[in-house]
């Protein structure tokens, strides 16, 4: 047996061991994901149990190093760790924007002391992070950022405003970016870290066309970070910040289609077999799904052995997210008039309908679509001009 | 007939558009949105909609109505479209006024008045399934005593629960599949045997779910022949079709209006991103597409006012195209409004959603596109 | 009887007696098409009394004034004698840039001496005309041309080249734009008439992907124009070239199908049914094509009654081509390998194949789907910038 | 697998890049294409491919061949369409090969040395209609003899006429429209009955139609098992489908790299094409298209490679996008080029010429799509 094959077989027998008969049904929805942090209400003692059982093994972030609470797996072991744990249906102990987001960025740009602090504190669900970008009128244009952190010796004050900071309202810290230098358009940005609970800043929730949403408005009046809450050089901050998107449009592009390969088609069959038309709108779009799955896979697989250009994760995000929206105008399409409902129990409180608006936001979000086609154009492809 | 407005249609343009932005702009949909209303829609604006005469506007002058056709019926559509506005006319104006003028006269005399008065609501009973297909129609009528008893259900009966009446297609004769042996039947809201459950939709209109567990009616309450209701039928949807469609014209343009003015003052990257050429061009092709479903929708209403044969024909196109390019109109403005217009405070998200209803309603864009191809011979 | 009606019956009557029987069976081909010239040679006497006659009653240009060899008609009993030849399948006496593009904007901007002279010509059939336009480099940009015609007093003498050239080989006369102010980038264009003939004049014919063109590459080398041969005021050419511009659109976009709303799906039936996703993008074609012929029946209807927008015919232009390269692309699809056949005359001579081909120009030439797109979008959207 | 090419797979895509580069460019072509050449390749290029070791890519080692995959059969071919290289390979090397290696010793031995000498030329001959629909197969085949009695018609055998011999689907049992019954013959190109009447194409290769009257073949012509053909031919099938989006790529490829270089210097209204964001975005937007295409080829190739259960449904998505990406590629690269585009004299209209027989070649992006959705299971 490789070794590879032994840890498989261990792997499965610690999550046969471990893993609350609970923990291994399916998600109902959000309220059954542990998002940790202070104020996290666990919503069952497994739940509870799971994740701490994780944390003691480093398995609620397998693949960081044990020195910063991870379980310091190879990438082909936390491979094989995520398939059994696919296998017996387990939820994930944690979800965090530190653990797919912050923490690789501090593993690149933060010093030992942060690693230790942050990452340790990520992998142990103690807080849960925000991510502060967006500005009113800035959108996609980052550069034109207008929260500016003061310098005042060994700490700075920040004044400003972001938008569609997610979770903001449920977060315990924020990653944000904020100018430290009014004179350089490009490079006068840092990447601060600091408690949302300091004196100065408040957040508003986004009602979204959706429904409700995790969005929210955040201000900060006179806001203190310490100078050791930096994350990267002074004015460096948006070598983070774009080093962090690029894990963020993975994560948008693999919204591309529920992760799966599986056609929607067929549990539709009734409907789809007297609608001729939309039958076929439907197995052209299984061609592109299954066209964009072989892609996430030939990406990933070049990305892993550096031979992926390093903007293609834009193209990634421009396909997969255009292509959630067009599943999901597919999905409304194929449910009729019952997809419509928008309240009703039978509906699921109108889940259909309330996915598919929320999906137009994935080619908005992390960036358009216009501006991944554009670094697409200017990047990959080299063409010329501003 | 020329493909232009003539000088009276203008007018009513002119009349319909200030009344629209004046009494029931979006801040009027929102109002009633915001406040949960069971009806969605406002009692005392359909009332103001029949003192501009538009609720009798397809009934016959010596009616008491205006006496005009599908496409002045269509211009007040395209400015309820345009400003989201709440109402029963697309359904009781139009679709029900149309198959109501095939009835006798008592049952003209019986629901016309209320209609003029802007009184009465009349919700369309046709689909039982969860896409658009009346030839399937199973819902039984039964002889019995001196009419029929019905028992059946029915699903998006739009505005269904404030409706006095409902008109039921059902099955008199033949099986589900089969056009010939559907009767039309217009039953009133308190009959007995008949219940509803309403239920809000995307665009916060409300569409009932319907059974009817052996409702008995009279004989006089068929619309048109016993069996042969597939002609009052036909002639209800595909008024109720170009209606949606020209309605579907409205959402579209004033969706795309309103991203035109946001393309001309946003700022990005230093520029006013209607500056840039891509976004141009996307824009310069969205408005060919409405101008075409702004072609079709109009050269399907003047064939239907003709009685032309080919009126059926140009009906689906016209749903088909006007749905399409409505489509492409909110998709290309919430991402052409970026963040802003993912936001419940901005008003292009519910044209998005308005754009939704309507293109199912009555057959979505495939399913007419695929009656087009029947049609064509293939 | 209305007038119109009374014209009718005459328009018939005349049709029925002086239309020869040959006339009135479809025109096989190009060559079955009378272009007229002094070098056009008559396929059949038919042929040749048919122009004879029409032309003796003004019916080569019914819609021209009678001074200028028309017929003096309005435009509702042009359109009255077009659907009775349409009904008693008359074939058209002449075919002729002339008609189409010079003659409309000699009535515009020409002399009285120029109407006369040149419409007269036309109008009897006797000078063919072509278009120089574009010119190699150019393409869809007019205003960087550089074939220029040095003053001379009393004539020009023009030096450089054109491309794209309908007939050029086949043509009497050339209404050619040419540079003649060196100093002014966009007003110092002239619109000049010469012959072919004239020294300095050669052509050479363009082989395209369709196979053999019409179209020509034209060189002028030391070409004397006389300069009474000018249309319109000096280096105001290109007010004619733009108003002739639009006629041409016109033409080229009512080649969005054939002219009819008749679905070629009918006739293809046996192969649509056994091709259900095909037959889908032909259910939605038909959508298209059926939307474009109200369109374009609505444009008109605005355009006669001054309604429409002066850049509207750029939108058609776009719209009916891009149609017409999907339609093509659909024959294609249904004609299946038969279609690919290049030579066979089972293929008549490879026709679907070539029709293919030639369609791909139509979104090129007379302005491109690009130009039309920023057209639409600056002059009717009225969008921002440059 | 992992879905990048390994170093053995790498090398080989350097030397046919260099080969087709040097030896088979777009000149090379052309060359044949204005003689007028019968054959529409070069039976000199054919043999320069054997000494390359690319006719016998996919024949076993044990037989004399390369022993590989559909991957390596890709590559060669992506490299053939990238420059339009005119060559038997397709036809022969992959489907042919691919239904023979699951005929007997002795047909094996007869054919495969030719091949690897590149000597030999095998003809497909399965489609009797306008499209791709190999179950309606109604050409027969009785029992006579020692064997079989072959009567019917084929068209659309590519390189028929040049060809040694042909691989003929015809009904041993059963009805058209079954796939039972079916069966794989060997036709010797002289036999006694069978003749063909060539026909140039668009894209200057030469397809034949075949006719059969009574072509008598003894019982060892058959190829598999008689009435099971089916098996061969999804097998050829399949190779020549993803062999066929696979050269689709290479000539997507070219014609978007000629494009982009073309955009990159052609300067119009004072500034490079290639500056128009319009453009650009659209140039962006068909690179991802081919980036997918490639992907799904790459996934199709592998799984048929390890014999995967879903290889049949992922080959049919691969060819449906390639097709869909190559057809939008030369759609786009002659558009971009403008009226130089039009001419004979430019490669991009050759390209699109090549695109368009490659998607026909066994069942075009919509048949392959109707596939998709029957395999989705509805």
């Amino acid at each position: 047996m490789s070794d590879l094959e032994t840890f498989r077989a261990e792997a499965r027998a610690w999550l046969e061991e471990n893993c609350p008969a609970e923990m291994r049904t399916p998600a109902k929805g959000d309220e059954d994901v542990c998002w940790g942090g202070r104020n996290f209400v666990f919503q069952s003692e497994s739940q509870k149990l799971w994740l701490e059982r994780c944390m003691a093994k480093g398995y609620t972030v397998p693949d960081w190093p044990k020195a910063y609470g991870g379980a310091g797996l190879s990438p082909q072991e936390t491979k094989v760790l995520r398939q059994e744990m696919a296998k017996l249906g387990c939820r994930s102990p944690l979800n965090s924007f530190g653990i797919w987001m912050l923490g690789p960025a501090l593993l690149k740009f933060g010093t030992e002391e942060q690693k230790v602090h942050y990452m340790g504190q990520i992998a142990r669900g103690e807080i849960r992070w925000c991510q502060g970008y967006s500005e009113p009128g800035s959108g996609s244009d980052l550069v034109s950022m207008q929260t500016f952190g003061e310098d005042k010796g060994d700490h700075w004050v920040v004044n400003g405003q972001k938008i569609w900071t997610s979770y903001a309202d449920k977060a315990d810290w924020i990653f944000c970016l904020v100018r430290t230098d009014k004179t350089n358009k490009y490079q006068g940005i840092s990447f601060l870290l600091f408690d949302m609970e300091t004196p100065g800043v408040t957040t508003k929730p986004i009602k979204l066309i959706s429904g409700n949403s995790p969005f929210c408005e955040t201000f900060f009046d006179n806001v203190v970070v310490p100078k050791h809450q930096i994350v990267g050089e002074l004015n460096r901050g948006w070598d983070v910040a774009k080093y962090l998107l690029g894990h963020e449009r993975e994560m948008i592009s693999g919204m591309g289609g529920d992760g799966g390969v599986t056609s929607i088609g067929a549990a539709m069959k009734a409907v789809l077999s007297e609608e001729p038309v939309l039958r076929a709108q439907m197995a052209l779009f299984d061609v592109e799904n299954l066209t964009f799955r072989a892609h996430g896979e030939r990406f990933m697989d070049e990305w892993k052995t550096g031979k992926a250009h390093p903007a293609y994760s834009n193209l990634m995000k421009y396909v997969g997210t255009e292509l959630n929206k067009k599943r999901n105008e597919l999905v409304m399409s194929i449910g009729g008039t019952q997809a419509l409902e928008w309240e009703s129990e039978r509906s699921n409180g109108g889940s259909k309908a309330r996915n598919w608006l929320r999906t137009k936001a994935n080619s908005i979000e992390g960036g358009t679509s216009e501006v991944m086609l554009n670094v697409v154009s200017k990047r990959i492809l080299e063409m010329p001009g501003a | 007939m020329a493909m232009t407005l003539n000088d009276d249609q203008n007018m009513l343009r002119d009349s319909a558009r200030d009344f629209m932005a004046s009494e029931a702009p979006v801040t009027h949909f929102r109002k009633f949105r915001d406040m949960g209303c069971k009806d969605g829609f406002s009692h005392g604006l359909w009332k103001q909609f029949a003192e501009m005469g538009f609720t009798g506007i397809l009934i016959p002058e010596a009616e008491g109505g205006m006496g005009m056709g599908q496409i002045e019926a269509g211009i007040v559509l395209e400015e309820i479209g345009r400003n989201l506005s709440p109402s029963p006319f697309l359904t009781t104006s139009v679709a029900a006024v149309e198959a109501l003028k095939l009835a006798d006269k008592a049952m003209r005399d019986r629901w016309f008045p209320g209609i003029l008065a802007g009184e009465t609501v009349i919700g369309i009973a046709i689909e039982e399934g969860v896409k658009h297909r009346p030839e399937k129609i199973a819902c039984v009528a039964e002889r019995s005593g001196n009419g029929f008893k019905l028992t059946g259900q029915k699903q998006f009966v739009v505005q269904g629960a404030s409706s006095d009446m409902l008109i039921v297609a059902a099955r008199t004769a033949g099986a589900a599949g089969e056009t010939d042996g559907l009767t039309l039947f217009a039953i009133d809201k308190d009959a007995a045997g008949l219940s509803m459950e309403a239920a809000r939709l995307v665009d916060s209109a409300m569409a009932a779910h319907v059974k009817l567990e052996g409702v008995q009616v009279d004989a006089d309450a068929v619309i048109g022949e016993v069996d042969g209701g597939w002609a009052v039928l036909s002639k209800m949807l595909d008024a109720g079709r170009v209606g949606a469609a020209a309605e579907m014209v409205g959402v579209g343009t004033g969706a795309m209006d309103m991203t035109f003015d946001y393309l001309k003052t946003r700022k990005q990257f230093d520029r006013v991103i209607g500056e840039f050429q891509a976004l141009q061009h996307r824009a310069a092709h969205l408005y060919g597409e409405m101008e075409g479903a702004r072609s079709i929708v109009l050269k399907a209403q003047s064939l239907m006012d003709e009685g032309h044969a080919k009126a059926e024909l140009y009906v689906a196109a016209a749903k088909a195209k006007a749905g399409l390019a409505c489509n492409l109109a909110v998709r290309e403005g919430v991402q052409m409004h970026g963040g802003i217009g993912m936001t419940d405070e901005y008003d292009i998200g519910l044209y998005m959603k308005r754009d939704r209803g309507l293109n199912e309603f009555f057959g979505d864009a495939y399913y007419h596109a695929d009656r087009v191809a029947t049609m064509n011979g293939y």
